[in-house]
């Protein structure tokens, strides 16, 4: 309750504040929409969100597992084999840097614009890096404790793996898979937006907005909104059921 | 130094698998249950490598300047937007951070707004913000206000774990010696988030870029390399190295942000210890 | 707002004029009137701002950021719904320029062979003629066909990924013959491509047409510059009719990163929209082409089901008034404001419309 | 059994103080119960008690970092809150707590920093006090180079450079190993009596509280309370003094107290 | 000065070993030279001397976690490292070390999922360790949620689970405050009484080493060496054995040692 009620106080107050300005100030829709006509529109065209946010929710899903599985492979072999953890890490960090979204016309010439690949693809490579570069760390970072335990019970490597590296790396790779969540949502709307299938949010946003009917388009934004959100409480929620012990925690 | 050397083996590992793939690659790409599961490697996709350098010399238009120089001209009008952007990303989470540790009930209250800001899509602010153009701001502006958008989130959310960082004892050290919030702030809170802040920072670098490439498309402002990119793309079909050339002009800018970012961060950061910082 | 009476203090009146896309010889007329000197005559010192994908030419007039704008009717309609307070007060174009073109040996010749293809198009409003022949040809565009918005080049339909790509008379369908065949090695033909084109369908809507600020347009001094900049427009116009060569050179040293023979081609397509011009000179609004515009804006479905329009345009949504005043001190100064015996001219594109 | 009155010098007196966090909530905790101590001038006290029996929270309070729920506390005749805006006392804890951004030297000098003394005073003072823990040389050092026992020592040195009369030590060498232990013990004791200062000292081991103290406070848990105070003489603090049989008298007496 | 031998059936015998780290290069240290050891079966030996004196290497050299640069380091008769595969000892340290993602259950089980022990097996023996240490109640919890002393018993329990004969511990008990120390103390002893098991124990702290062993070995730092070895007799080894004149006198004649 604590936790809940200032953020719903505060949400609902700037809400009001919104309505009012716009009410108030005579703002014109083209230009911010009140947060009741925005509702209206939710409303109206919920039935289309639902449509628009499935079809960008498989992509950003696609890419997010996609680019998970890579990622931890690629970590796997990088701690595994020291040299390629040394030059990947720069690599990766380099990489990082750029604006992987803006790839997305190229990807869509390189491969189908009338398919999902290229923004399932753009959405991989966002989230790989973050996914890459915690897990990563965590398995590099093996408690010396543990190791010399390990020893002195003669465990080969593969077991050692199995049974200390990968669940003590599990807490950083969701702290990656965290962060990747809501970037794949944002990186497979944001993709839409250069070309392609005409099924996702991004496009029904561009396209309301181009109509300056700025109601519709913020719906489909609040739509985004909720996408982004749902991933990231299913990312949480993931966590919370991989790692029980960190749920029994006591201060 | 063996940074630079790994990321210059990790680019020519790249240029291989590029070149190479389109030596072996079907140029109409590899279809797998109907889905084109590798990429066509014709010269219209996947122009070779040195296409592209030869399209960096010659000039954009006949009698016009050199790609390169229009690259990098576009780059460094970015560079200057992103830069602005960064700059007031960066005051914003900053100041939001303290006000956050400051009032335990304004973290609780904003925080999750502050999470959920990152999913509203850009495509969807940007007229918006583009309305202020020209009236509140020059237009240029507009895009910083994009970028800083982008770049305050990772901030807010480091600086804020940085400020809570000391541990009760310093905290209480700080009350012995009967200093104030803001001193406490200055002399203790924020030196110790530094080694929160840089990492915080280098995203929002990041950040800032893509917001600039974005939110130039987005808001059509001229001059820079987001707007290149889509100029050039719209050339695609006849000439399509020119695409790659703003791509590399794109990747420049991200490294000269993410340069600048680590330089900042060298002479503050000798006799500091090294945290990784979470943002969400 | 006042306007200063031009010339009385030989101060210039600034205008900013919003155009909907790139500097291209689409916009030739209003480049040749600044270059020209045409609106400094009028008293007018005119600012062209550049478009982009999510600029919305009506919305920046409508805030009051520009003094006119240049806007497809359909889309400007819309936004009136929404509240934008623009008119139409110059119809430049008097016919629609866009084209559904598939490849010859596709088979596609009209609206109803694009049943179950994948159909590109552009979004962002520029999509309604095809919908609405789409429409009138029995095809639900949300269902009958896959939509793929297009990038900003012709890829898609060159490699075969779409079966009709959405293309402008003057703009895209030139890419496609600027662009080389890799089976001959020479540029590909018009003989290659079958084009729809919607005015022959019947589902065309009017297009760049100069809006004003209804607001403003109460006060007398804002009508007198509407006056001016439309006059020094229908010369901008007709100098490029007559010189399509030098408004080609004028567009590309504007800066815009297509090439020369493409933006010659352009510049010659898009005399053909405007000339020759409706009854009553440039510029005048077709009751009839208006008309066929709002109906279709209000019947034709996009694939969420929403219409363009869900009533009819209401308030002042266009006029003739200034344009008439403007056509006859155009003729006046000896202008041809109907360019009764325009000639296009042939116009070669080369590889990459360089 | 409340400690004997020292008189009006005293440098700490607690007045029957009582202790409750979270009151009114359902986690409230009533850490200390009717606690009353005094120290006198220049007396070196040493608190003693099983873990959560309220030692650090009567330590806090004594430093007016947190307020009592019922009683006074007054330091140096004055309020606790009134004292410590006077830096009437440094204050160390098991945690160095050194700022790692700052050279051992600047990190002695920030409490004087805070309190505007000129940076030329400030300099001489933090040099004074290195000299007297033993690590000038390491002025210009930072933390992270120094062992755990030096880091404790710089500690030990910001707290006394104020030269506060009233030294508050939260289990000051916990974390450090027995050998090192003891030595700091010595040079503790050392400067203590060269500035004459009181003392309160909290610590887990019956060892180091004996050694050190002129008087053991043994308190006991749920809710905190004072059981027994122990008044120490032994013939010398040093070496000798660890083997005299006295010490191990004292020892086993404190035992006996907090196993009681 | 060499242990004396204690015959061929020795839980551990170290023969003359010299440790070198970084051998050869400019940061080479001699962590141990000419050091010789026996531990007989059933012995409690404990290994004190100042910090980085080589005592945690002489136990790992012993586990054979490294290896001697000269000498021989045998385990009930074997080889180090045969020792270590045939799981000859359990181990234990100063941070407990525990499978954080592991309920303590499943903690104690771990070396003995290791050697494929059946499940069920598995499962009684743990059951067994916990009652031992007496954390029965907290088979199903995780390790964060116990205290630190918890922890360390659960450590134990996982190390004495395979039942080896041999006991290694680096400072198990250095984290715990005093009391918990010396309850865990006696509970140690119990443990090794009951199983027969040899114990070689680091500590830092020479009452808990007078106070647990059989014999306390002194070493010296650069380079480490054994410089006394003093047999212990006390007449308990309860509350009482901690107020016997033995127990001070030991530890006075430890101390001795330490400092000559
Ligand atoms: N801020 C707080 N909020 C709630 N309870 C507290 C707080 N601080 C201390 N307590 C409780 O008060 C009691 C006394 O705590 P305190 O830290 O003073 O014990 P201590 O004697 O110093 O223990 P230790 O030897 O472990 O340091 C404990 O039960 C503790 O849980
Ligand atoms: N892996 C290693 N590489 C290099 N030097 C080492 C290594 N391990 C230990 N040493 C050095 O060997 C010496 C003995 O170390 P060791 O850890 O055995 O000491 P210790 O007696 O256990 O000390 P402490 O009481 O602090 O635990 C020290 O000087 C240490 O620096
Ligand atoms: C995203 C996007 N929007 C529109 C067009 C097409 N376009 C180019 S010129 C023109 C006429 C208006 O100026 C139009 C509609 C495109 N290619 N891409
Ligand atoms: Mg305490
Ligand atoms: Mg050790």
């Amino acid at each position: 309750m604590r936790r809940i009620l200032p953020p719903v106080v505060v949400g609902v107050l700037a809400l009001l504040l919104w309505e009012l300005f716009v009410t108030l100030g005579r703002v014109a829709p083209f230009i911010l929409p009140a947060p009741s006509a925005i509702g209206a529109q939710i409303v109206e065209q919920r039935q289309n969100i639902v449509e628009a946010a499935l079809a960008s929710g498989a992509n950003a899903l696609a890419g997010l597992i996609g680019g998970t599985l890579v990622a931890v492979l690629a970590a796997l072999a990088a701690s595994r084999f020291l040299v390629l953890g040394e030059v990947s890490i720069p690599f990766a960090a380099v990489l990082n840097a750029l604006p992987i979204i803006a790839l997305a016309p190229i990807l869509n010439n390189m491969f189908e614009s009338t398919s999902s690949v290229p923004r399932r693809l753009v959405t991989g490579i966002v989230v790989f890096f973050p996914v890459f570069l915690n897990l990563l760390r965590g398995l590099r970072e093996v408690d010396p404790v543990h190791q010399e335990l390990m020893r002195t019970y003669a465990a080969s490597g593969w077991t050692f793996a199995r049974k200390v590296r990968l669940p003590g790396a599990l807490p950083h790779l969701f702290t990656g898979l965290r962060q990747a969540s809501s970037l794949a949502v944002i990186a497979a709307v944001v993709a839409e937006y250069f070309g392609g299938l005409q099924d996702g949010l991004g496009a029904r946003i561009t396209s309301a907005a181009a109509f300056t009917a700025y109601p519709r388009a913020w719906a489909f934004v609040a739509g985004a909104c909720l996408l982004g959100l749902t991933f990231y409480l299913a990312t949480l929620l993931l966590e919370r059921l991989a790692m029980p012990w960190k749920r029994h925690l006591i201060s | 130094m063996r940074r630079v050397l790994s990321v210059i083996a990790g680019l020519a590992v790249a240029a291989l698998l590029w070149e190479g793939y389109k030596a072996a690659g079907d140029p109409e790409g590899t279809v797998l249950f109907g889905v084109r599961v590798l990429p066509r490697a014709d010269d219209l996709s996947m122009p070779h490598l040195w296409t592209i350098g030869q399209r960096l010399a010659d000039p954009e238009m006949t009698g016009g300047r050199p790609v390169w120089l229009v690259v990098l001209q576009a780059c460094l009008f970015t560079l200057g937007i992103t830069a602005a952007g960064f700059a007031a990303g960066t005051v914003i989470g900053l100041v939001l951070a303290a006000a956050m540790q400051r009032f335990r009930i304004v973290e609780r209250g904003l925080l999750p707004y502050v999470v959920l800001s990152q999913t509203v899509p850009l495509v969807a602010l940007a007229p918006l913000i583009a309305g202020w153009g020209g009236t509140l701001m020059p237009s240029w502006a507009t895009v910083s206000v994009i970028a800083a958008y982008l770049a305050f989130f990772p901030v807010a959310v480091g600086m804020l774990r940085g400020l809570q960082s000391p541990s009760a004892g310093g905290v209480e050290l700080m009350r012995s010696y009967a200093a104030g919030w803001w001193r406490t702030l200055v002399k203790l809170r924020f030196p110790a988030a530094l080694p929160y802040l840089f990492p915080a920072l280098r995203l929002a670098g990041a950040a800032a870029v893509v917001g600039a490439v974005v939110g130039e498309i987005s808001t059509g402002t001229r001059g820079g390399i987001g707007r290149l990119i889509i100029e050039y793309s719209r050339e695609a079909t006849s000439d399509p190295a020119k695409v790659y050339t703003a791509m590399l002009g794109a990747a420049l800018l991200g490294l000269l942000v993410a340069g600048a970012v680590s330089l900042l961060e060298l002479p503050l950061m000798r006799h500091r210890r090294h945290v990784e910082v979470a943002t969400l | 707002a006042t306007t200063p009476a031009p010339g009385a203090s030989g101060a210039l009146t600034p205008i900013k004029l919003q155009l909907q896309w790139f500097y291209q010889a689409q916009f030739a007329g209003y480049i040749a009137a600044v270059d020209q000197g045409f609106y400094k005559e009028q008293g007018l010192d005119v600012t062209l701002l550049e478009g982009g994908v999510d600029i919305v030419p009506q919305t920046v007039l409508a805030q009051g950021k520009a003094d006119y704008a240049i806007a497809w009717v359909p889309k400007a309609l819309a936004s009136r719904e929404q509240g934008a307070g623009i008119t139409d007060v110059g119809q430049i174009f008097a016919r629609s320029g866009t084209y559904q073109v598939a490849w010859k040996d596709s088979g596609i010749t009209t609206a109803a062979d694009l049943k179950g293809k994948k159909v590109g198009n552009w979004g962002f409003g520029n999509e309604f003629e095809l919908f609405a022949g789409m429409t009138r040809a029995g095809i639900d565009p949300g269902k009958d066909v896959t939509l793929v918005q297009q990038q900003f080049d012709m890829q898609a339909l060159l490699k075969k990924e779409i079966d009709a790509a959405q293309a402008m008379s003057y703009n895209e369908y030139a890419q496609l013959l600027e662009a080389k065949n890799p089976a001959t090695g020479k540029l590909y033909t018009a003989g290659d491509f079958a084009i729809i084109d919607w005015k022959t369908e019947g589902s065309s809507m009017l297009q760049d047409a100069v809006w004003a600020n209804t607001q403003k347009l109460n006060d007398p001094a804002y009508q007198q510059q509407t006056v001016k900049f439309l006059t020094a427009t229908i010369k901008g116009w007709a100098f490029c009719r007559d010189n399509p060569e030098k408004c080609r050179d004028l567009v590309v040293a504007k800066g815009s990163k297509l090439g020369r023979s493409h933006q010659l081609w352009q510049m010659n397509e898009v005399s053909k929209l405007v000339w020759p011009a409706a009854a009553g000179g440039i510029g005048t609004i077709d009751e009839a082409a208006w008309k066929q515009t709002v109906e279709i804006s209000q019947t034709t479905r996009n694939q969420t089901g929403d219409t363009v329009l869900t009533r009819a345009p209401e308030g002042l949504a266009y006029t003739n008034d200034y344009i008439e005043q403007a056509i006859e001190q155009a003729e006046a100064a000896g202008v041809d404001v109907e360019g009764a015996g325009f000639q296009p001219a042939t116009v070669t594109l080369t590889e990459g419309g360089a | 059994m409340p400690a004997p009155d020292r008189g009006s010098t005293a440098a700490v007196a607690v007045d029957n103080v009582t202790k409750v966090f979270n009151q009114g909530r359902s986690d409230e905790v009533l850490a200390l119960s009717g606690v009353s101590l005094t120290v006198g001038d220049g007396e070196f006290v040493s608190l003693i008690g099983p873990s959560g029996c309220g030692k650090s929270t009567l330590l806090r309070l004594i430093a007016d970092l947190i307020e009592p729920t019922t009683g006074t506390v007054t330091v140096a005749g004055r309020p606790a809150g009134q004292a410590r805006r006077d830096q009437e006392y440094g204050i160390a804890f098991q945690q160095a707590g050194l700022f790692e951004w700052r050279t051992v030297r600047r990190n002695v000098e920030l409490p004087l920093e805070l309190r505007g003394v000129s940076k030329a005073e400030r300099r001489a003072r933090a040099e004074e006090m290195l000299e007297l823990v033993g690590l000038a040389d390491f002025a210009g050092h930072y933390p992270g180079q120094l062992s755990g026992g030096m880091q404790q020592r710089v500690a030990i040195a910001r707290a006394l450079a104020v030269q506060p009369p009233l030294l508050l030590m939260d289990e000051p060498f916990g974390a450090l190993d027995e050998m090192t232990r003891e030595r700091l013990q010595s040079e503790l004791l050392g400067i203590c009596a060269k500035t004459g200062t009181s003392t309160v000292f909290v610590t887990h081991s019956i060892s180091e509280a004996v050694f050190l103290s002129g008087r053991v406070v043994v308190m006991s848990a749920r809710p905190g309370r004072i059981t027994a105070s122990i008044e120490v003489e032994l013939p010398s603090r040093d070496e000798a003094g660890r083997q005299a049989p006295a010490y191990f008298e004292k020892i086993t007496e404190v035992r006996q107290a907090l196993r009681s």
